[in-house]
């Protein structure tokens, strides 16, 4: 079954509604090592960016572009250039066509990845939404399946508990940090849960 | 419970407090049709003035936008609350205040505020105007290396410097070489005695127990150094005057400006007594305050708490201070 | 639990509050040696120049204190948190300004600053220096009676319009005049979002639960009209507006001043929140803002919280209003 | 048995350490219906009182009169006005002497009363301090003992929770001051208290 440009505008209100669901608790997480207001940006900006991909005609490329604008313009704040970033390489992933296999989409992790790191420069283990998208973009270049991918993401966000930020607000902390998930990397694993379920082919 | 604020709906808030703001002083700033979040001073931009654009995220007024003004800063990107201004409204104010000289960006120094202005200054090359940009890195607690640190309430001094300069016509190399400079002279340390609340939320945004505090928070809430009992103000000002002079490691005999800050709530009584216990270290320690301000300039929506600034002075620091200035919310000479 | 305050001794709060606003002041300040709550403006006082003399409790800063200086008040008799000054520093602040052309008093109409203020002009009367009284009594939440107002954040407007006759060398008969004028013709109305507590007990003064607010509360924590749930901004705004534009009945084309005011802990995107929604309801009146102030003027500790005044000018406000002023917290001109 | 300057001092000390005790509940009272400060304004005052009492030789209207010049710029604020003038009156009336019989202390009573009426022009029922100064001078005035004027001091201040302030701070509040007593008067009582236990003749 393919996946289209419908598809794709499902999928950013889906990143909206989860986001909304989880502001606030996205929220405390920030406050404890940031500033508290990651689940207002990503809630805003993923609210801005399924109403652009809502209202954008044409390819799957075109509506990931109209999402990365909006997102960035709706926030800017950390996430804004780097989920701005990463939605375009992942319209460049998806191409300028109106629909792809299905089981192609997994494709747009990796790609959303690299735009996360050509924007912020982080590595992994520096405690960033990096430690939930890099683990997952690797398990999909290396072949495996949906829940796999699922499970890399969620284990990677978990893990930043453990590490000492060395980007970002929380970068001033050093010890301060351990013990608290990176925000970053726990709302991204949640975008990345929903990219697994929509490439899951529909029975 | 949710917090008590006078706001209406939390997302629009800083929108309807950029409207509150163009209400009270149309005299002193605009904005572009195209750009509500782009506030522009009504007198400082010129023909061959190198354009001063600041800018960050609200919540800590009258930071950024009440030093946009004659003498001070051309112009202000405008972001949510405690995030970085996306580039657009920081090309927009760059562009509106352009006077064809260039274009400094000066702000604090944060993941977000950095991604956000690369991209604007990026945009701006593309349309040839020239864009430099200066961090501010103020706050001494954030880190040990002076490139890592945050920009806090220093900000007042440094834009000062900067805004100055530019209004005497100096060109870009050498307002930039004075933003840099006036940065590097700028030492902050803070303490908050209270968490503040996100108007979407409403809900402190950390938790500070009633009988401690949070020495060198950052302005945003981001935890400090350490956290311990709350003491007297006369200690606390010990802990971050020893903490600040042994930084700027001054010579006796040289000038200081002083900035006592609130980070919200915290009213001028509590400022000016910390203040007496800032005037009798400086007097202690030989230094002469030049210029001393106390009050509320860069704040973290409704934190309790207090920063101290001491910006260490030299010739040239020293006119570009008492350099004239006629902001919104700050005037001078 | 002690609520969380940068102080030392409570009980000497106050005075190094002083002491903090000495240190930072000197250029616009003094002191007589005397007379440690008698604070002196260096430039206004002058031989033939009426002297405006104020003063009240503390805990209210910029009030009184930030309103002494060339243009506006002569000098400052301090008193304790939220007391009036007794008659001693009163007498002696008179006498440090005195001019030879007599000595206004303006202060907030308060049983104790009545009668203490009364004592010193007693003691001036005997001392030959005439001495005349203006209570201010802007809040018409506090009585239906204009004479029995309590005086409040219209003090700001009303000591400008006082001081800036007597800057313009009038007699005391018509500084006098001038002052009870500016009185009739201000109006104010507040909300608390929380208690405040005193440096001494660092206890809230009185409880009033989150969700709710307290309306027409007085800037000492004096109950208000009543209590009732926190509203939205625009409906505070509203409420407000409502009470202060039935009493001031102007006309359309009419010309007002405006302060939005926080009552110490309320930052200031809550007030240009606040003030959106006043400019909105002045420009639907007809009546034209010749003046805007917003932030904080008239403080009650570490209260959240907000208050609007209007002041209905006329041909002879105007230019009192306009007037230049030179003082430690309040510049303009 | 006589009362004399010593006497004179203790009780100034006495006012202070009472008032000193009751710091905190009367800046609750007056939190309810004011601005809060009264516990302060009694404790410094009454503290600026006794030290001024102590230092002071001469009189017990020397006394006096120092105590109501110390309390008076001590404090400022209501009270200080009010009490200054009620001492210089309860100066006058022990006179110009080192000691009186302990049976006429009680006349201090009324000398006050008259002091706080002169200066603060407020009539009985107002709610405020003169709601129980009043009734204990009239007491002391119709020859009651000193039980008697303790027990008018405490019901009259007792009965201002009934009043609805026409007078002071509270004066504002209208209806919404009922059912909260008047810090003056509550302090006043106390005062009254020690004057009468001053008054009984030692054993
Ligand atoms: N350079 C970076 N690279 C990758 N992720 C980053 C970087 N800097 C910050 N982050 C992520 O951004 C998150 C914070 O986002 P958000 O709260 O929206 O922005 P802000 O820090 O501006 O308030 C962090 O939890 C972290 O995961
Ligand atoms: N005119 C007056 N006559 C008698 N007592 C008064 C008068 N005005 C106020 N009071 C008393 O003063 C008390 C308040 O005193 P205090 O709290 O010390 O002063 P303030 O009102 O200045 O804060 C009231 O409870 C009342 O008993
Ligand atoms: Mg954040
Ligand atoms: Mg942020
Ligand atoms: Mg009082
Ligand atoms: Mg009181």
């Amino acid at each position: 079954m393919d996946f289209t440009t419908t598809d794709l505008r499902a999928l950013f209100a889906a990143f909206a509604a989860k986001m909304a669901a989880e502001r606030d608790a996205l929220c405390a997480l920030d406050g404890a090592i940031g500033d508290g207001d990651h689940g207002i940006a990503m809630e805003q900006g993923m609210s801005a960016a399924a109403k652009a991909a809502a209202e954008t005609e044409g390819t799957l490329q075109d509506i990931c572009n109209a999402a990365a604008k909006a997102f960035l313009n709706a926030i800017g704040a950390s996430s804004g250039p780097l989920y701005a970033t990463g939605f375009l390489r992942a319209g460049k992933a998806l191409g300028p066509v109106n629909a792809i296999l299905r089981e192609n989409l997994l494709q747009i992790v990796p790609a959303i990845r690299d735009g996360i790191v050509h924007r912020g420069k982080a590595e992994p283990g520096q405690k960033t939404m990096l430690d939930a998208w890099d683990p997952a973009a690797e398990a999909v270049l290396s072949g495996a399946d949906t829940t796999t991918v699922s499970n890399r993401a969620n284990e990677g966000a978990k893990a930043t508990s453990g590490m000492i930020a060395r980007m970002g607000r929380a970068e001033r902390l050093q010890e301060r940090s351990l013990g608290h998930p990176d925000p970053g990397a726990i709302s991204a694993a949640m975008l990345i849960n929903i990219i697994a379920s929509a490439a899951r082919t529909r029975p | 419970m949710l917090t008590q604020k006078l706001i209406n709906d939390g997302n629009a808030a800083v929108d309807e407090m950029l409207s509150g703001i163009l209400a009270a002083h149309s005299d002193h700033l605009w904005r572009p049709d195209h750009a509500p979040r782009a506030v522009i001073a009504r007198h400082g931009p010129r023909p061959g003035k190198v354009a001063l654009v600041i800018g960050g995220g609200s919540g800590h007024e009258p930071t950024f936008l009440g030093y946009v003004g004659k003498g001070l800063a051309d112009a202000c990107a405008v972001g949510n609350v405690f995030a970085s201004p996306p580039p657009q409204p920081a090309v927009d104010a760059a562009l509106a205040a352009n006077g064809g000289a260039g274009v400094l960006f000066m702000y604090g120094n944060y993941a977000g505020d950095v991604m956000n202005f690369d991209m604007a200054a990026e945009l701006l090359e593309m349309e040839g105007v020239e864009a430099r940009t200066v961090l501010t890195t103020d706050d001494i607690a954030s880190s040990p290396t002076r490139e890592k640190r945050r920009g806090v309430a220093g900000n007042v001094f440094i834009f000062k410097a900067a805004g100055a300069a530019a209004d005497l016509m100096l060109p870009l190399d050498e307002v930039e070489r004075i933003a840099r400079h006036a940065n590097a002279r700028t030492f902050t340390m803070g303490v908050a005695l209270s968490s503040c609340s996100l108007p979407q939320t409403r809900r402190p945004s950390f938790d500070l127990p009633i009988g401690e505090m949070e020495i060198g928070m950052g302005i945003h809430g981001e935890p400090g150094v350490r956290r311990g009992p709350l003491r007297p103000a006369d200690d606390v000002g010990d802990e971050i005057m020893d903490a600040l002079l042994t930084e700027m490691n001054a010579a006796r005999g040289d000038k200081v400006a002083v900035l006592v800050n609130s980070l919200g709530a915290t009213p001028l009584m509590e400022l000016y007594i910390l203040h007496a216990r800032v005037a009798q270290r400086l007097a202690h320690a030989g230094l002469t305050v030049h210029k001393a301000l106390v009050g509320l300039y860069c704040t973290s929506l409704d934190m309790a708490g207090a920063s101290i600034t001491l910006m260490h002075l030299d010739d040239e620091l020293i006119p570009l201070i008492d350099h004239p200035c006629d902001c919104a919310m700050f005037r001078q000479g």
